[in-house]
């Protein structure tokens, strides 16, 4: 292994679990809207508080996954993420993994989602908070045929409401190199 | 109505789902519904001269939505699209037809409910599967109760 | 819930402003297509598709894609908004989509007061606004007029 | 075919587009739509983000940016352009006139017109200037913005 970035800086991230943060705003109609629009899933599931569904979920509920997209630029973040302006190399990407976690300290500028695994409880419905927390469950180095890649796990749970009702649970694994 | 336990044959495929031809407007409109600025998805520029991609890609977090409309379409309102798991394998481009796929590999009685194991992929027109994963539905029993709602994984165990 | 970290307008009162007084130049840009397709969100509308697709553009015999006309004006708005304080409130504005703004050009946000005078009571202060390009082109012109409050106990 | 059709056959097409266009819509100002129009736009104005900043500059609660009038304009009335003459669309100009400011949780109605239509001889031949004007009036009934936009048609 000609570099290993899994310094005990690194190391030390894995485990660690961050506070639960909150979504930059409650689950409003046209943010529901505009995600099955953009999916073209329109289920009444999402809209018809008259629907077969919506008794089932006590009213119109956004889509299982929303919560992973509700995470945005919260107001009290004045940099602008298309801020990099002018600078060609910049993709329009954030290297923040998770709000709520240290960044990973490795030198590695490419990342790709490798995937998820997820594990759903229940849905938020609209004027619900969406809370999440995250942990660092796993780093670790490959060899790749272009270098070595430094794989992260992250696992997420998101919750909703004053109870924390359990929305998911989300494993996935970002590759950097 | 949603898939009943007894009606499931392994082997047997789920309804598809079919999404396309995407355009560069689908992309964008996800692209700007999720906030997503990766100039990948939109700036044929920079995808295009600086990643030497081919044309601006689909987004993955869409393919991953499809794929979960494909499972919870099929649980339906009786049951309970439980996990879904999948790599990211190829990429999409603006123009394809996507086809959402399930097939059942497993099935098992828990409880007063079932268990049912799918494969699930999603593939373009020429077969390319780029989204190849795994999901595993609840589904209520012939004459049985509907899954609960919140679903919590310890009705399965009596 | 959330600490907010914003930019409040400066404190600026009618008195302030004169005629042929000019702002400072606010300067956007280089602009890209993440620009365009966050308006777009912002909007809700994706019609369009030259604002977005380089081929779409092309094909209708355009350069390459233009940003939206109204993106650009809503850039000039809120510049005037900046200028004239967290007291004005806009009564009236206007814009011209003159050029076009395309990927990678600047926008430079000009502003110069036409007029601040009294009329039924109100204090307004008429300016004129534009926006030029990295070649000194001017893509939108336009104007504004706002009303003011004047400075609590009077004087400067 | 564009160039067969007589000036005075324009005139009567233009002229049959004025009146209103469609149904009144009615839509919530939500604090997510503000808040993505705020960052869209670049202004960081406090009065867009937080309640309590809004209310001490004396406002009802959270403001809309006035750009979020493009919001409705684009989603609350369909509209086609069909022109029988000339090759391209252009959006020309816009002229805006505020007056009570759009306040998170006010359902604003949207009442679009085409107010003006009008055959022009240019430089480079007939032009087509079609203003359609868009009034949006909150809850109250007060009226919160005019928007008028012009159209070449060419």
């Amino acid at each position: 292994m000609a570099v290993n970035h899994i310094t005990d800086a690194v190391r030390a991230l894995i485990g660690l679990r961050s506070d639960w943060i909150e979504a930059c705003h409650p689950v409003e109609a046209s943010e529901v809207r505009r995600f099955f629009q953009a999916l073209m899933d329109p289920n009444p599931r999402y809209w018809d508080a008259a629907s077969p569904a919506a008794a089932r979920y006590g009213g119109p509920v956004a889509p299982p996954g929303f919560a992973v997209h509700a995470f945005r630029r919260p107001p009290d973040e004045i940099e602008d993420p298309l801020g990099a302006d002018g600078d060609p190399e910049f993709d329009g990407t954030s290297r923040l993994v998770r709000r709520g976690l240290p960044r990973v300290p490795v030198p590695l500028r490419g990342v790709l989602n490798g995937g998820y695994e997820y594990e759903f409880f229940s849905y938020p419905r609209l004027g619900e908070r969406i809370l999440c927390r995250s942990a660092y469950r796993d780093i670790t180095q490959r060899e790749g045929r272009s270098g070595p890649m430094v794989l992260i796990v992250v696992e997420d749970e998101y919750a909703t409401g004053g109870e924390f009702r359990p929305l998911l649970k989300s494993v996935s694994t970002l590759i950097t190199r | 109505m949603g898939a009943i336990f007894e009606d499931v044959e392994i082997g047997q495929e789920i309804p598809r789902l079919v999404k396309g031809p995407i355009t560069t407007a689908h992309i964008v409109r996800w692209s700007a519904a999720m906030e997503n600025w990766h100039r990948i998805h939109f700036d044929w520029h920079y995808a295009t001269q600086h990643d030497g991609l081919p044309d601006v890609l689909v987004n993955g977090s869409w393919k991953q939505h499809v794929m979960i409309q494909l499972v919870t379409d099929w649980a339906g309102e009786t049951g309970w699209a439980w996990k879904i798991a999948f790599r990211f394998r190829g990429m999409n481009l603006p123009g394809e037809t996507l086809t959402a796929w399930g097939r059942v590999t497993g099935k098992e009685e828990r409880g007063r409910f079932g268990v049912v194991d799918l494969e699930i992929g999603l593939r373009n027109e020429q077969g390319a599967e780029g989204t190849p994963g795994t999901a595993r539905v609840v589904l209520p029993r012939r004459g049985g109760p509907p899954v609960p709602y919140p679903f919590d994984p310890a009705v399965l165990a009596g | 819930m959330l600490k907010v970290r914003t930019v409040e307008p400066e404190e600026r009162w009618f008195e302030d402003f004169h005629e042929g007084q000019e702002f400072p130049v606010i300067t956007r840009g280089p602009m890209m297509v993440g620009h365009q397709v966050r308006w777009a969100g912002a909007c809700d509308n994706y019609e369009s598709e030259f604002h977005h697709d380089e081929y779409v553009a092309r094909a209708q015999g355009l350069p390459g894609i233009i940003l939206s006309g109204p993106l650009m004006a809503s850039y000039l708005l809120t510049a005037v908004t900046q200028w004239l304080g967290r007291h004005a409130r806009l009564v009236r504005f206007f814009d011209q989509n003159r050029g076009p703004t395309m990927p990678r050009d600047m926008a430079h946000l000009h502003g110069r007061v036409r007029r601040a005078y009294e009329q039924d009571g109100r204090c307004l202060v008429e300016l004129e606004c534009w926006i030029t390009n990295q070649r000194g082109e001017v893509t939108t012109p336009g104007s504004a007029l706002a009303e003011l409050p004047r400075r609590p106990g009077g004087g400067r | 075919m564009t160039a067969e059709i007589s000036d005075a056959e324009i005139e009567k097409h233009l002229a049959s587009l004025i009146g209103p266009v469609g149904e009144p819509v009615t839509a919530l100002v939500e604090f997510g739509a503000v808040r993505r129009m705020a960052l869209a736009i670049g202004d960081l104005d406090p009065i867009h983000f937080d309640e309590a900043a809004a209310r001490a500059r004396g406002y009802r609660g959270i403001v809309a940016p006035w750009p979020l009038l493009w919001l409705y304009f684009f989603t609350c009335t369909e509209y086609e352009h069909d022109f029988p003459f000339g090759r391209a669309t252009v959006h020309g100009q816009d002229e805006y006139e505020f007056h009570e400011p759009m306040i998170v949780g006010d359902r604003i109605t949207v009442t679009t017109a085409i107010t003006g239509a009008r055959l022009k001889h240019g430089r480079v031949g007939r032009l087509g200037q079609v203003v359609s004007e868009r009034r949006f009036v909150n809850q109250d009934g007060a009226l919160c913005a005019v928007l008028k936009t012009t159209l070449f048609r060419r």
